[in-house]
């Protein structure tokens, strides 16, 4: 209860961030809430299953590049949005076959496979508009009816992704959440309990595409183009940086751990030269003093007080 | 035609060669001490860098090598006992912290070396092509490279399989409390082998940054390639790092020879369908 | 009016190309120093951005510069793929850009936005005359091409093909490298042996690897090697006296133009930054002044964005590369130069390689000889 | 009724060993039956046989009456197989209430509702924490299991045997490691389990495995060497001389 | 025999897994040539108190004496050269060495072996056939048994002068649990000091001379095994025999 107060309390805090009247803040917010949920989407599959997906950047630009064609191309938003969740839950379950892996790796397997969607963008020149992605994506409408202007999209948005979490947040405490931590800490032991384990695991990680999937949407649309960046591997990667900067197995982590991270690229990057280094020293710093991610700050604050 | 292939085949074993000496380092810190280094790119880079610069002052190319590689054994000393000592082995900490270890060494070489591509200059005797029967022109430089790989191949194995110093090894990562209680000093141990992790990898930054030239992003691209020969061959073997290194190697100079198109698909795609029939790589022991 | 014309440039100032992104933004640094830091009566405030070659990066850094900064209009990016993320941003807020370096050939053909002019050059632009170059300059029947596969490698490879194919050339096959090879033995091993002469299109690291792969196995003694975009004055750096005499390179800008224009620009930039400037900051450079005549022409009154975008258009420039006119697709009418590597004494530098013209191709158009809307009707480059 | 458990020439070779070797018997419902033989007899491989977690070489096992031979462990539990391991395999991030609750949603396979809570309702609940209180655990039911002694961790994994109401249960050394106090619990628990429930148990202490057993069964080097009423077993001279020693 | 210096003295050590208090003040004192027995029901601490003695999980407070020698801040390993034998519990064999492996690594130069060892593999294989047979299969496949005759030959190996076993004869068969009685009956009577946990009453009362029993992280009970025998209402309310 305390919790959806605190969830209730931060979605108001955001409500009020298009009326300071600076699309650049509206924008960048946006994208830490997008990236944010790209996080949980890893953040899912890192502390649920105990596995480290490399590959739901591959999720999240094809759910964009779907959403990109589509709109571009004509499709009205109702069948674009879909279309592009569905892309990725079928990329899900084409990729998922790597969770009869695990360990390192899983990790690496789906990097394998991220890899080679990043390499289809670059080079289907025809389909994706290689290097140069596609741009121009309208605002999703539905029946004539759809945001405007950037603060109204921002509020699509913060309705969406809040949505998200809500549902996040009931997956992660239900019984097949339980069942997957199950699998992460014995999975041998689940077997002989008589689960089918690698259905479990193959489910998890179709619905971690899922995540990813409408994050990728919710991208194009606030973007409003999509290049081959949003496959990158860097992508993935600090998908899951950002997760366990600001506190893995938590709702609100990833979204601080995105916080920050954007924070540092677009507007310390501005301040400091060799900005890259303080974003190593952060991470450092993190591991060092708050090995729970930031969300272990907290923690910390109520022990100090007597 | 038996012409391309001889020079592919070489092709591949010379790649093979510095990818053996850079991931068989990271396949011993892995296989032994479970720490997952990400900063191993890294020290491939600032290995390089820092041999680069040991060259043009010196004019020795050995010591070039040389210095890299203790270069970045301090560097890792000094990393390992005050950052990854503090990670109590959690895997998710170790990616973060050395994820944030190699941004501050990419970006201080950035700061340093600066972002044009460069290149350690090759010593007068290792210049040029050697000419094999055939016609064969390959560079004699790649030839003394897949020699060297094999000499480390064999000392590695040898010290791995052969010495009691392997057994304590992989006794350590089984179980690294009751080595310790049969009056094993782990902690001396692994330092150790850290040292001669982290010193191939700087050495093979050098070794490396003379004919794939240093950059920046370097650090990644070799990454991967290492990650994905520890992967094939099955993490902290010796023998997987040689066999993944074989893969990596041939299938990337074949591979780009005869399917070019697929560039993409080349190296990951067969990975992909090996892992899946063999999750555990190809020397790898299923758990 | 004496507050300052704040000009945003989006440049990538960390990451792989941070070298590239310094060297433009001394470019352009350096022009505005000479001319006093002040344009139409009103001092110039220069706001830089890092993009890190990041469209992400760049869209958010194009809306902090246009929102938070309040900037007149933004000059920039440089990599390829920031160019659309940023050119729609100033179709979003009607900030006008000056797009440079990026070069994608759609953004001033298929995709342009009204408010985006191009003060670079595009990729295919040189390529077309290099095409016929290779048939009638060099004699050339049978060439390899080596293109990176990419968008900007794409375009460049094929703009030459098709003018060699054109004029009678076979080209007997083009390998496509993709931007994660690390290694060019395999690739190099794949030349077809029949063929005369290699033309690599690589970028970045790629160069100086081609370049020492090839001397390596020793390729210098099988074929001929034609640079078209191989090594430009910051992978000269990292090159030795082999490079004495190779093509290196088909752009519209060469350090060695003997012009004084130019003259003046390498030693101004070279007592600045104690190196040769690239063609990145030639292009900045040029941009800056060309930026100049404009705001001159309207009298220092960037805030009626109409008219600032018309005087740019208006604008003849004579930079370092030559003389610059707009056509009326927005991109450059300006010379091609096709270079050698030469070894030359510098005053302030000593003994240095560097690019000089071999042949200049004057008033060359993003379309070349072509009629436009035939151009167009064909559609991009695409392997 | 058929037999729970019917095994026929069942062999398990590794590389040239046979763990378990051409072995053929039978146990009927109700049965508490107890396997015996010395350290490296093929006992734990049985029950890995059994029990689905590797298969076999060569032979036929029946469970309830139905060919298992090639059924998976997963399945093979859903049919009402239960069983305990050797070294204690239980999920150590989960407090003791949780490992219980999922023990006793995977007779079906359950749990794969996405929005219940996976505390369970009131009454798994209660029937969790009954559980862990039969096994003398209670106390311990919501700390974190990684915590747990050794001896505690192994009551849990007796627990997980149970909660799934299993049909047979197969118990590997379940009082190993216990002191003499939890042992005699555990013995408890195993007299008032239902009649309808089949027991084989592999244990060690003889004392044990005496108030146990109904029938003993033991194997010596893969091989069945001995089959019947504990008096009979325990006068059988191979027996004493192989596993019991001369007292 | 006159009354000798004691081989290891523990004096009032409290030991801590994070927050949690687990020893809350032990003393015992482990005579030369003796077989010290701690008792004591699951989880009531007699684990910790070796994993204390041996520095696997070091004191909070008080302090260890081996041989006059005081213990506290000694890293693991040196503590293991004086020499001291572990046989954890649980066995912890190096799964993926080979028997033989399992059994060189004690005497092998980096484990600081500075005599000529007593024990050698002939020994112990002498001592346990069955390791014979399998000295070439990975430790990890061995049955629980095996592992666990592995585990006590292993800490043998270490040629140790003070032997310290937690519960060594768990999953052992009988005809094997008589063995290692006489086993380390020999080895006392060769006079090597034994400090043994066991969860068999009937074996520890057998071989020790002396008892203690654990609870709740304290000493409740010690004296000998005849004085534990007679005490019927420790034995029930401690030991639940
Ligand atoms: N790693 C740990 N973290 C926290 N508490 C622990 C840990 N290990 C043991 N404990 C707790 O310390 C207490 C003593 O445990 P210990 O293992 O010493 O008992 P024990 O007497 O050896 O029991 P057993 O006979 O079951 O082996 C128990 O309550 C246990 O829950
Ligand atoms: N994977 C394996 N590879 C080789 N040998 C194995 C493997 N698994 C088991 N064995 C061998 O098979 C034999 C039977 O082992 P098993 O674990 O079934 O014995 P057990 O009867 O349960 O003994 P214990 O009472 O000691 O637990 C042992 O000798 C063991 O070493
Ligand atoms: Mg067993
Ligand atoms: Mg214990």
């Amino acid at each position: 209860m305390g919790r959806l107060i605190l969830l209730a309390a931060i979605a108001l805090a955001l409500a009020t961030v298009p009326m300071l009247g600076n699309p650049f803040w509206v924008g960048l917010t946006m994208q830490v809430l997008v990236f944010g949920l790209l996080a949980v989407s890893v953040d899912f599959m890192i502390r649920q299953v105990g596995l480290f997906p490399l590959c739901n950047g591959a999720f999240f630009a094809v759910a964009a590049y779907t959403v990109a064609m589509l709109e571009t191309g004509g499709w009205p938003t109702v069948a674009a949005v879909p279309a592009a969740i569905a892309a990725a839950a079928l990329m899900g379950m084409a990729f998922g076959i790597s969770v009869r892996t695990g360990g390192v790796y899983f990790i690496l397997i789906t990097l394998a496979f991220g890899q080679m969607a990043l390499s289809v963008a670059t080079s289907w020149t025809a389909l994706t508009g290689g290097d140069n992605g596609i741009t121009n994506i309208p605002y999703p409408a539905v029946a004539g009816v759809g945001p405007t202007d950037l603060s109204q999209m921002f509020f699509v948005v913060l309705a969406l992704v809040g949505l998200m979490v809500l549902v996040y947040a009931r997956i992660i405490t239900s019984q097949f959440g339980l069942t997957l931590n199950g699998i992460r800490d014995a999975e041998t032991r689940m077997v002989a309990l008589g689960y089918r384990t690698v259905t479990r695991k193959y489910v998890a990680f179709v619905i971690s595409s899922v995540f990813a999937g409408v994050a990728g949407v919710l991208y194009a649309y606030t973007n409003q183009f999509v290049s081959p960046a949003a496959a990158s591997l860097l992508v993935s990667v600090e998908a899951g940086l950002m997760a366990i900067l600001g506190g893995s197995g938590t709702v609100i982590g990833p979204f601080l751990g995105a916080t920050v991270i954007m924070g540092i690229r677009n507007i310390v990057s501005a301040m400091v030269p060799g900005w890259p280094i303080l974003m190593g020293l952060v991470f450092i710093a993190v591991v060092l003093f708050l090995p729970r991610g930031l969300v272990g700050l907290t923690g910390r604050i109520k022990r100090a007080r007597p | 035609m038996t012409h391309s292939i001889a020079l592919q085949f070489l092709n591949g074993l010379s790649l093979a060669a510095l990818l053996f000496l850079l991931a068989s380092g990271f396949t011993l810190t892995f296989g032994l001490a479970r720490v997952v280094n990400m900063a191993h790119g890294a020290y491939y880079l600032i290995g390089g860098y820092l041999g680069l610069q040991v060259v043009v002052w010196t004019g020795s190319f050995s010591l070039g090598v040389v210095a890299g590689g203790l270069s970045v054994v301090a560097i890792n000393f000094a990393v390992d006992r005050t950052l990854i000592t503090r990670t109590k082995g959690d895997p998710l900490l170790q990616v973060l912290l050395t994820i944030g270890i190699t941004y501050v060494i990419a970006e201080t070489a950035l700061l340093i070396w600066g972002g044009d591509p460069m290149r350690v200059p090759q010593p007068d005797w290792a210049r040029g092509p050697v000419v094999l029967p055939g016609d064969v022109f390959y560079p004699r430089y790649r030839f003394l490279l897949i020699v060297l790989g094999l000499a480390v191949a064999a000392l590695l194995w040898a010290l791995y399989r052969l010495t009691p110093m392997g057994a304590i090894v992989r006794a350590g990562v089984d179980d690294r409390e009751m080595t310790e209680a049969l009056g094993v000093n782990i902690t001396l141990l692994f330092t150790l082998v850290f040292a001669l992790a982290a010193f191939l990898a700087g050495a093979s930054g050098v070794l490396g940054g003379a004919f794939l030239t240093l950059y920046p992003h370097a650090e990644w691209d070799i990454l991967i390639l290492a990650l994905v020969v520890v992967i094939i061959g099955g993490l902290g073997s010796i023998e997987g790092a040689m066999a993944g290194s074989l893969f990596v190697g041939l299938i990337d100079s074949f591979g780009r020879w005869l399917l070019p198109e697929a560039a993409g698909f080349m190296l990951f795609g067969p990975m992909a369908v090996l892992l899946l029939l063999r999750p555990q790589g190809l020397f790898g022991r299923a758990h | 009016q004496d507050d300052p014309i704040k000009i945003g440039v989006l440049l990538p100032l960390s990451g792989g190309l941070a070298a590239s992104g310094e060297d433009a933004l001394h470019g352009f640094e350096l022009y505005w120093n000479q001319a006093g830091m002040e344009a139409g009566g009103r001092p110039i405030e220069i706001i830089s951005a890092d993009t890190s070659c990041n469209p992400d990066n760049a869209i958010n850094a194009a809306r902090r510069l246009a929102f938070n900064d309040e900037v007149d209009f933004l000059v920039g990016p440089l990599c390829g793929h920031e160019g659309p993320a940023v050119a729609q941003v100033s179709g979003d807020t009607g900030l006008p850009l000056l797009l440079v370096p990026a070069a994608a050939d759609s953004q001033t053909k298929w995709d342009r936005v009204p408010t985006v002019v191009r003060t670079g050059f595009s990729s295919s632009q040189d390529s077309h005359p290099f095409g016929e170059f290779l048939y009638n300059d060099l004699g050339l029947r049978n060439v390899t091409f080596v293109g990176q596969d990419y968008t900007y490698g794409q375009e460049k490879t094929l703009g030459a093909v098709r003018t060699f194919e054109a004029l009678g050339g076979k080209v007997d096959d083009i390998i496509w490298v993709p931007l994660s090879a690390t290694d060019y033995g395999p690739v190099l091993a794949s030349v077809p042996s029949g063929t005369e002469a290699v033309v690599p299109v690589v970028v970045g690291a790629h160069r100086n690897r081609f370049f020492e792969t090839w001397f390596d196995f020793g390729y210098d003694r099988r074929f001929q090697l034609v640079g078209l975009n191989l090594l430009q004055a910051d992978a000269l750096k990292a090159v030795d006296d082999r490079a004495v005499g190779l093509i290196s390179v088909a752009q519209n800008y060469s350090q060695g133009i003997d012009t004084p224009e130019n003259k003046a620009f390498i030693d101004s930039f070279v007592e600045a930054y104690g190196e040769v400037p690239s063609y990145f900051a030639e292009m900045m450079f040029t941009t800056a002044k060309w930026a100049h005549q404009a705001i001159d022409a309207i009298d220092g009154d960037v805030s009626d964005r109409d008219a600032f975008l018309a005087a740019v258009r208006e604008a003849e420039v004579v930079g370092p590369r030559g003389p610059v006119k707009l056509d009326e697709y927005d991109n450059p009418i300006q010379n091609t130069y096709i270079s050698r590597v030469e070894r030359v004494d510098h005053p302030k530098l000593g003994s240095v390689l560097m690019n000089v013209p071999v042949k200049t191709i004057e008033n060359v158009s993003q379309f070349w000889t072509e009629d436009p809307e035939a151009f167009l009707a064909r559609g991009p480059y695409q392997r | 009724m058929s037999a729970v458990l019917e095994v026929s020439g069942l062999t398990k070779r590794f590389g040239g060993l046979a763990a378990v070797d051409d072995v053929t018997f039978q146990v009927s419902p109700g049965e508490h039956c107890v396997l015996l033989g010395p350290n490296g007899a093929g006992k734990t491989t049985l029950f890995h046989l059994i029990t689905g977690t590797f298969p076999a070489t060569t032979g036929r096992i029946a469970l309830f009456g139905r060919d298992v031979t090639t059924m998976g462990a997963a399945a093979r539990c859903r049919l009402g197989v239960g069983r305990t391991f050797q070294i204690s395999n239980v999920f150590p991030t989960l407090t003791p209430v949780q490992n219980v609750l999922l023990a006793m949603g995977g007779g079906h396979d359950g749990g794969w509702s996405l929005f219940r809570s996976g505390r369970g309702d009131r009454t798994t609940r209660d029937r969790a924490e009954a559980l862990l209180e039969r096994v003398g655990i209670a106390e311990a039911a919501h700390t974190e299991t990684a915590s747990l002694s050794y001896g505690a961790r192994r009551q849990l994994e007796l627990a997980l045997a149970l909660a799934g109401e299993p049909r047979a249960v197969f118990l590997d050394e379940p009082c190993a490691g216990l002191s003499p106090a939890e042992r005699s619990r555990v013995v408890d628990i195993i007299e008032a389990l239902p009649e309808s429930i089949t027991l084989v148990m592999v244990e060690h202490d003889m004392d044990v495995a005496f108030q146990v057993a109904r029938r003993l069964v033991v194997m010596n080097r893969g091989r069945l060497i001995a089959d019947g009423s504990p008096e009979a077993v325990r006068a059988d001279a191979t027996v004493q001389e192989v596993y019991l020693g001369a007292a | 025999m006159a009354p000798r210096d004691p081989i290891l003295v523990v004096d009032d050590i409290h030991t801590y897994y994070g927050d949690s208090y687990v020893l809350q003040g032990i003393s015992l004192a482990v005579q030369p040539e003796q077989v010290f027995a701690v008792l004591g029901r699951n989880g009531m601490g007699k684990t910790t108190l070796i994993r204390s003695i041996l520095s696997l999980t070091p004191p909070a407070r008080g302090t260890v004496r081996y041989q006059g020698r005081d213990l506290t801040g000694m890293p693991a390993y040196r503590i293991a050269r004086l020499p001291i034998g572990l046989v954890p519990q649980g066995r912890r064999v190096f799964g993926s060495l080979t028997v033989r492996e399992n059994l060189t690594l004690p005497q092998s130069a980096l484990s600081g072996v500075t005599r000529k060892p007593r024990w050698t593999l002939e020994r112990v294989y002498e001592l346990f056939p069955g390791l014979s047979e399998r000295a070439r299969q990975m430790a990890g496949s061995l049955s629980g048994g095996e592992q666990s005759m592995l585990s006590i030959s292993r800490a043998l190996m270490r040629d140790p002068d003070l032997l310290v076993m937690d519960e060594p004869t768990e999953g052992l068969a009988p005809v094997i649990v008589r063995e290692i009685e006489a086993i380390i009956k020999r080895l006392r009577a060769e006079g090597l000091p034994v400090l043994l946990v066991e969860q068999n009453y009937r074996l520890a009362m057998a071989l020790a001379d002396e008892v203690a029993i654990l609870a709740g992280g304290k000493t409740v009970w010690t004296g000998t095994p005849a004085a534990l025998q007679a005490d019927d209402s420790a034995r029930a309310r401690w030991l639940g025999v």
